[in-house]
């Protein structure tokens, strides 16, 4: 008996763990208390409530813990509603909640504002906003099918530019299936390549209303939108996550649309503005070109372009005019050289001297045969003088006279002597009045000789 | 209309630019002719754009990505 | 007009240097004369670039300065 | 014309210069023979080239001394 | 005309020098009748000389003194 | 004409010496007759030397004595 | 003519000679006979000479005294 004293610790914490399950009272606690030790879990959750004296572990599973609109954090005052459990394995009893709710204020504004402070952490709110396209030419509407939304849109573009095209993304607005129906939506839209700009919204409504438009998913489909998102969320006062990381709030669904859509008349105005001001340029500018075009062309010089050569007209008609003069006077000064040289020279013509010499030389001429004929009829007198006398001197005057003479036949020689002939001689006598021949027959010497 | 291409918010800045470089002068005369050839087609372009511009019905897709006019009851709410 | 690749504004350049040159006198006869039969080329092809660059003009403005009318001929002659 | 090279100023200049030494007299005759000829050639060169200029320039230029008309002359032309 | 490489002046100082040697007289009858036949040959070399450079000078110079006839006439037979 | 080296002059000289000797006379008849005969062949080389003299001048002056004249003449050979 | 050399004014001695000689009388009929013929033979030897000598000087001088007939006469011959 004494043995059997003694319990087992499993045998003592399952009396104990019946204990706190079977109690009436631990089976539903409503606990309040400051969040002590929370660190996110991916699953389940395990952290402790305190207050200024005790302390209670928590245990929180993941399907309880995934309808938590906000986001525990350490030090957070919290309702929360639960089971106490003796836990037998450490021996430590806890409680495990199925909800949790921030004490005081309400779970969808603290949700809001927990959201907001995260998103704006990360930059969301802050990042540059796209411009609206000036000209969108298809506008795609993620708001319901039904409501004046839509509509107030659809008067309003028409209005203001009739070529944008509308293109309604009917989607859920309110309620649980609210959010996923826009992120729907939106993705969907931004599917199309052809939109230039989204306008999300809805009417005006309570805050749980307005809630999808609060929710992350929605934040974050938006933020990754390729294309500028206008919101148009509940009423002006109104200010949604979506509003916030939008590219441009719209109080209205009409002055969401105006934000869309250009006023179509301003656009004509400014651009016949812009031709009137471009005639009136240009006109400006080529009047400025005419003027300057015009200076050149009125130049003294266009107008009279012979000034260019006058001048050289006259001082080629001068150095002409001189070239000429001074050609001519120097040709007649030699023309008057010449001539007065070649005046000499007719003056010295040798014609006189050759007549000179002419005469001269008849003269000679004249002379020489005076003299010739002189001298022949002197030589002829000497020589007559000298033959008359020998002709009165010849021999034969004697013969004349009745004497002869012999002569040897062949030499003529006078034969005067009988020694000069021999007998049979053939001799020549002659005689007055011519000769004979004749032969000695005898000779005989005269004895006184 | 040379250059279809151009959406009409390029073809108004560009009308725009042309029309601030002209009236700033300093352009050549071939240039300033040129761009004033085609500031001038430039306008009439988006004039006619503007002046033909029609009102488009608007369209309503579903999940499953139909398109269908808007419906009746609903345009003549629009209009 | 030979040279069609000078802008109006280099050709009036030209032109103007040429007749300051030639009005200052000491050019050389035949330079001279090449330079204002080149004076004249320039003026006459500024002439027609000016005369065309003001035809254009004309085209598009009309007598009441409207210019849409003509514009409209000119949509009808691109069709 | 023979030289064609010669500025119509050269021309001009030689045939002062021939002129000069024809006035200055002691220039052998054949010299001053070729002299003359070389200067009636010059001379009529130099009469020429601005005959030419002449021509030329009243062929750019009008009774009214206005260069645009016969611009537009050559327009009609060209066209 | 047996030289005509001699200068018209040397032919000049060369007659003028055959007629001082023939006036002083004293001269043999040939070298006389050569002098003066080389006083006439040069006399007509010379004249013809002076002849050639007047006919030069008169093709540019014409009665009215007038050079442009005979270079219109150039121009004529040029075009 | 056997002696055509000597001059008119020489020729002359002695001419006259033998008219001299021939006057003088007591010249044997031979002697006589050769310088006679030589005298004759003098006399008719000096007629002979001034017939082409005058010849000659004759060519070369006209009646008038005037040289121009034939000058002239050459000239229009000459052209 | 057996002794040529002789000149006629040798020959006329020698005839003068004879003359004297045969006029002393006293000479022999033989010499004188030979003397006188050699005197005729100079006679006609100097008769000769002399008509040579005569129609030498008449060839050359014509009846009026003028040399130049005979002279043309061989000029002719000359020709």
């Amino acid at each position: 008996m004494v043995e059997s004293n003694y319990l087992s610790v499993t045998q003592l914490t399952t009396y104990l763990k019946r204990k706190f399950d079977y109690d009436p009272y631990l089976q539903r606690v409503y606990l309040t208390g400051e969040i002590s030790n929370f660190r996110p879990r991916s699953g389940h959750q395990y952290f402790s409530l305190k207050d200024d004296h005790a302390k209670i572990n928590v245990v929180m599973f993941a399907g309880a813990f995934k309808k938590v609109k906000f986001q525990p954090e350490t030090g957070m005052k919290v309702n929360v509603v639960g089971q106490v459990t003796l836990y037998a394995q450490s021996g430590q009893y806890q409680i495990t909640i199925d909800r949790m709710e921030p004490d005081g204020i309400g779970a969808l504004y603290l949700a809001y504002e927990q959201l907001k402070e995260k998103l704006a952490t990360e930059g969301l709110f802050s990042r540059p906003k796209r411009a609206l396209p000036r000209f969108p030419k298809r506008i795609a509407v993620i708001t319901s099918r039904s409501g004046a939304v839509i509509h107030d849109i659809m008067t309003t573009a028409a209005r203001r530019d009739p070529l944008a095209q509308i293109v309604l993304f009917p989607a859920v607005v309110q309620g649980n299936q609210a959010a996923d129906s826009l992120v729907q939506r939106l993705r969907q839209v931004y599917q199309y390549a052809d939109f230039d700009v989204i306008i999300i919204g809805r009417g005006g409504g309570s805050i749980e209303d307005l809630w999808p438009f609060n929710e992350e998913i929605v934040a974050r489909t938006m933020v990754a939108s390729p294309i500028p998102i206008i919101s148009s969320v509940g009423h002006e006062t109104d200010t949604t996550i979506a509003d916030l990381v939008a590219d441009q709030r719209a109080a209205t669904p009409t002055a969401a649309a105006e934000l869309a859509t250009p006023q179509l008349s301003e656009v004509l105005a400014s651009v016949l503005d812009g031709r009137t001001r471009l005639l009136r340029s240009f006109q400006r500018q080529l009047q400025l070109w005419r003027q300057q075009l015009q200076r050149q062309q009125q130049s003294f010089l266009f107008q009279h372009p012979e000034r260019l050569y006058q001048g050289y007209l006259q001082q080629l008609d001068l150095l002409q005019q001189r070239f000429r003069q001074t050609g001519q006077a120097y040709l007649q000064t030699r023309r008057q050289l010449l001539q007065k040289v070649t005046q000499r020279l007719g003056q010295v013509d040798p014609s006189a001297q050759v007549d000179n010499q002419r005469l001269r030389v008849e003269n000679l001429q004249q002379r020489s045969t005076r003299a010739m004929q002189g001298l022949l009829q002197q030589k002829r007198q000497q020589a007559g003088q000298q033959m008359q006398a020998l002709d009165q001197l010849s021999p034969l005057r004697t013969v004349a006279r009745g004497y002869s003479y012999a002569s040897d036949e062949h030499t003529q020689k006078a034969l005067t002597s009988v020694i000069d002939f021999q007998v049979g001689q053939t001799f020549q006598l002659q005689l007055k009045d011519g000769r004979i021949k004749a032969n000695v027959l005898q000779k005989e010497n005269d004895k006184n000789e | 209309m040379s250059e279809p291409k151009k959406s009409f918010e390029a073809q108004l800045d560009e009308l725009s630019q042309i029309v601030n470089e002209l009236e700033q002068g300093n352009v050549p005369l071939e240039t300033a002719l040129a761009k004033f050839q085609t500031g001038i087609a430039l306008s009439r372009s988006l004039e006619q754009t503007l002046a033909q511009a029609e009102q488009t019905l608007t369209k309503v897709v579903d999940e499953q990505g139909n398109v269908s006019d808007l419906a009746d009851d609903d345009n003549q709410q629009a209009k």
